[in-house]
């Protein structure tokens, strides 16, 4: 199997021994992302959709536009929804059948990033109020698990949604008529998330595959456009310092700025 | 139901139930309230009321699930139908699976798991009645009720949430804050050495913001913490009296 | 762990011992409840609650009203739906999952004592025939099982009616307008459960856990305000004489009269 | 469908199949009607058409569901989709769990299971036509498929329903009576003894209907004992011829 | 257990001795059925029903019709719905739970047979263009597993819905009025399913169980009144020459008519 | 959506994407393109875009699914939400699980799998965008990819469809001609010897066209293996240099 699941008790020290030093196994110092490449409109059947390759990591997300009835205590906006599949073709790791506790995790770290951070106009979404909305589906499908899916899934869902057409139309009674053309998806806002493994007593940026095998703890930051933090979710069973937190939450302002500027570019 | 009109500040700068900005809602701690349980808990925080139970270390079923080197610790956080305002399917939703998760992610650098290979811990979690912050009430809950099953620990962890409501920094969110705030955090922590073991954030808040969120929960947390070392010393001092 | 899940052998011959003498283990006689305690009110966020102890058995039922549609052949009448949870929580030998076949059937024993004594006024509970009726949602959650949850969780389901508070609404149109103030759900009938154990030949009212588990046979018989029988569930894989059902029929209307007025007492 | 306004029972004390008050529905029973199973047998009880098929002794799927001192008896009840009149969902509903359940615990007691420890015998029973009372035929038809499969027995069940129609105290309910009537009360007995292993109710009577109901149901029982032993004797004859 | 799950080396061998001589085990030639027998309108409560007996094969086949949808792309026409269940009621191998890979595949078979060759003229169960249809549901119930069970289920099926009767109804603004009398199901073609299996290098028609044991491949052809193929199904993982598929299809034609003679008679 | 009212087939014989009756749609393959798996490829055939991965030999889990004398060959063929018009549920649909079983069933005959018992290996198809034909595309695609793990093999297994679309039999329908046209014929061979290990119909054709679409088919086959074999010859070399 090309996919090493466990990592030996010797490859733990030298990796360790690695980020003493300040570097890590791949080459990378720890603050540093793998190298990203995203693609825009991969799947023309879909209303927008982006693939994005963070190292080894290999993510597709697809966004469709349905018609349907908003929330009840918010009669006058569209609807997001973000469903996330780890599908066992990317991973024997991953186990077939309904989304596990890890696939409903990193569908809701990235739906929370969009959503508070308001990326998408809900209220331009709304048809007929308290009746008729768009429902935006984002599905996240791994392509490929190179660790840090999250940060992976959060960019494609992005450069989808900045990439996503939807038909004109207009309102004839209760119905819609589709008219000849597209409009873009109103997008206001570029979350980006960020995400820190601890290794021992090292943070580092971006955690692999391997380094997510031997990782403690794990933080992820979603900034906005304007700096401002939009979701939080620590995870894995460690711990984290006040410090750490601080040092963490500045670095991933930082790097968010580098990511938006890639998608932003991709996407125009 | 639409979104509140009130302020949830007033000029006056007190909040909805009439705390301040930094206030904690009263809590309520019981320990040893499930017979059935190896070790269990009870906490009213505000209107939540919870209860947490503790099953282990026990043989693992399914087998295969067991682990070689450590204790296999699961944790199911579950909402009675009724718990809140419209009926809850009592079949586990999103949210239910995504706080199980990060409870027992919480919860679990606070225990020796290597001192049972082999075995479960299970912590179950059942939310009676829910008003925001359902998950640090859990958190603190569980805690106990895995020192009340005698489970080794490093240390206790407990939890809290800071936010931003109506534009202000404030502790310990009740319901309405929560669904109409600009920001939630929920913070748990082992008090000892100030180790944080879960955050989380919806919302939208400056890197300041963050940082003044981030001191005011670990506070939070302290004072709860206060509140659970004397609900298991009561315990322990019942014990002693049973033998 | 504090649950013994196994009776011994030895155990179980002290327990007959005891029972041929007219005693059982924890010192009752053979047709007495444990100690009973009924807390209404519990879950103010319910629409009615109430918390039952019986003996070590710990059951909260919980209310819950909502707008729904009626059934096709009662278009006039509300509808009650009961619902039981064996949470792992309450018992090391409840699975977690959907309701099993022991969940199944508490639920409709309850279910069945009140609908057909007729204890709420479905007729009453009808907004606009054929269309929109109130359903009555009773959730029995089990907390700790100490055995004969029949019974706790009937007890638990009536109080928790008899202190349901409905609000006040006018009809606008088809829609409804909720109004100042409450009223009580309208509750007509009283069904008491009672049940009773057959271990070799005694018969044992309100088995506790221990005796479950040496019990061969469980019978049920729900009683009504009238001394009508409302409910019959025999359960377990033993069988009873006509002259043993005869008597526990007759023994179950006495006993149903006390449990009857304990529950009044409280919910009033 | 709206409820029956006719009368159930004619002022000649008819109802509405023309039967008297005390007068079992005709029944009909084959045995060894499923080549596959090891035992099996077909009911027709006024209209209901039920099939039980018994697998068994044989050894347990999943494995660790065996038990050490005693075969595992389990039993499905399943309604056809086509069997009543609305379509039901193949999905097993709430219902068909229940009453798979008390149809096993009907059968148990004329069982000994504890010759054949560490195996499994199941019970399948398909409902092909729904009338009022298949859990009693069931069970009628089950034992039947457990003889015919050669599990060693103490008894025979045998199963019938007695209850209260437009004020009277009736035998074998069909389906418009037990849909309207008062009350409906399936009994099942081993009959060489009187020993009653099924015993249920709905509906709303006096402790002296009750009384009357017993012993109807019993006698009801009794009558389709006769008819279960021709059944069963003529298999007996069939088998011998076969050698 | 009178069903035998394994076949041994020395029957397999047997099995091929007699095939090489074009005998098979039961003493059929390669190309003959078993005996058939078809019964109509064995469940009252059903709209259409028939139970096929194939060799010991049993099928029952049940109709029932509901009013429904219609789907958006076929506004004006009626809905069919095959579903097939293999309850471990007719053989040990059946697994009990929702239908797996063996009953999806049987049902969409017996459904395809039908549906393209227009078997049930669906145009005439438009009640109301775009909002109500009639749903035909069949449900195939296998209660005896034999051997061959798409051709026995695709027999049942055919037989009952030839033996279908629909209420006469009139339209009252848009609900149905049910009046008097049945009109028969609108049926006009007669689609029949030929199993053929592959037995080493042999080809056999209706394989029975012992036979299906040690087949390397299945092929089923559906030919429907005027000799065309409608449906055509591979099964099992083996493979079949060019020259073998082109006979196949020959003999499913001849073999056919047989059918379709017995089941229109059995259905006057 | 309304069935389309334009002609599928124009008066010069082109089809709607300008094919002639013969011509298959573009198809490019690549190899290797999922670095977790053991083997994969990647198919484009039309506007089908289409992953297969392959897992193994590796344990079986859960372990009693093992087979004594062979290996376990698994399939599963699952559709993207977002690869079809309509947002697609992403549980399994029927159809999804009859696919799984006829693209397993295609694979089976090329592989040995008597020589890897008591393992298992696993086949996982994504449709990340459907456009007509995907079972045959993810067949091609698929069987490349247990050439890439190194599974040993008789022969590739190969897969085109043929049908008839207003009136004409022509080669690999695409999304509109297989929704509108009169029969979709999907078949898999292994090419070297000409062997059908897959073939379904849906449509309504006479046994004339019957043979036509079989030949047509086979032909369509023989020309998509030779796509095949060039992309599997490339990530020979690419093996080696890697070396």
């Amino acid at each position: 199997m090309r996919f090493s699941k466990f990592i030996t008790n010797l490859e733990r020290k030298q990796m360790l021994n690695l980020l003493s030093t300040g570097k890590r196994i791949d080459g990378r110092d720890l603050y540093s992302y793998r190298e990203i490449k995203i693609e825009t409109n991969v799947i023309e059947r879909a209303e927008g959709s982006a693939r994005v390759y963070l190292g080894d990591t290999d993510v597709l997300a697809g966004v469709k536009i349905d018609v349907g009835e908003p929330f009840p205590d918010v009669p006058n906006e569209g609807v997001l929804t973000v469903n996330a599949e780890l599908v066992p073709f990317a991973s024997p790791a991953f186990e077939p059948g309904p989304p596990d506790e890890n696939a409903i995790e990193l569908a809701r770290v990235v739906d929370r990033g969009i959503r508070e951070s308001k990326a998408i106009d809900l209220a331009k979404l709304c048809i007929i109020p308290g009746k008729k909305v768009f429902v935006v589906y984002i599905d996240i499908y791994v392509l490929n698990h190179g660790g840090n899916l999250i940060d992976a899934s959060a960019l494609a869902a992005l450069a989808a949604l900045l990439n996503t057409k939807m038909y004109n139309y207009e309102l004839v009674g209760e119905e819609l008529k589709i008219l000849a053309g597209y409009q873009p998806l109103p997008v206001k806002n570029y979350p980006i998330a960020v995400t820190f493994g601890k290794v021992s007593d090292y943070i580092i940026l971006d955690p692999s595959l391997d380094e997510e095998q031997i990782m403690d703890a794990r933080l992820t930051i979603t900034i906005d456009k304007d700096k401002r933090i939009c979701a939080i979710q620590k995870g894995i069973g460690g711990y984290f310092t006040l410090q750490q937190v601080r040092d963490i939450a500045k670095i991933a302002s930082e790097k968010s700025e580098e990511l938006r500027k890639l998608v932003l570019s991709e996407c125009k | 139901m639409e979104k509140s009109e009130k302020p949830l500040i007033t000029e006056d700068g007190l909040r909805t139930d009439g705390r301040g900005p930094r206030d904690l809602r009263p809590v309520k701690i019981e320990v040893g309230v499930v017979k059935n349980a190896d070790g269990s808990a009870y906490i009213e925080h505000g209107k939540n009321k919870i209860l947490a139970a503790v099953y282990g270390p026990s043989e693992v079923h399914p087998r295969h699930f067991a682990l070689q080197d450590r204790a296999l610790l699961r944790c199911k956080y579950h909402m009675a139908p009724f718990s809140v305002q419209d009926r809850k399917s009592p079949a586990p939703s999103r949210r239910e699976i995504e706080l199980s998760k990060v409870i027992r992610e919480a919860l679990e650098p606070s225990l020796f798991l290597e001192y049972y290979p082999r075995t479960s811990i299970d912590i179950f979690i059942e939310v009676l009645q829910a008003d925001g912050g359902t998950r640090c009430a859990s958190i603190t809950a569980a805690s106990i009720a895995l020192a009340d099953a005698g489970i080794p620990m490093r240390d206790m962890v407990v939890a809290c949430a800071a936010g931003k409501v109506d534009g202000h920094i404030v502790l310990d969110l009740n319901d309405i804050e929560d669904k109409n705030g600009e920001a939630d955090m929920p913070l748990a922590m082992m008090p000892n050495k100030g180790l944080i073991t879960l955050l989380q954030m919806d919302g939208l808040v400056t890197q300041e913001e963050f940082k003044q969120m981030l001191e005011l929960a670990m506070e939070g947390c302290n004072l709860i913490y206060q509140i659970q070392k004397k609900a298991l010393k009561s315990t322990f001092i019942k014990t002693v009296e049973e033998v």
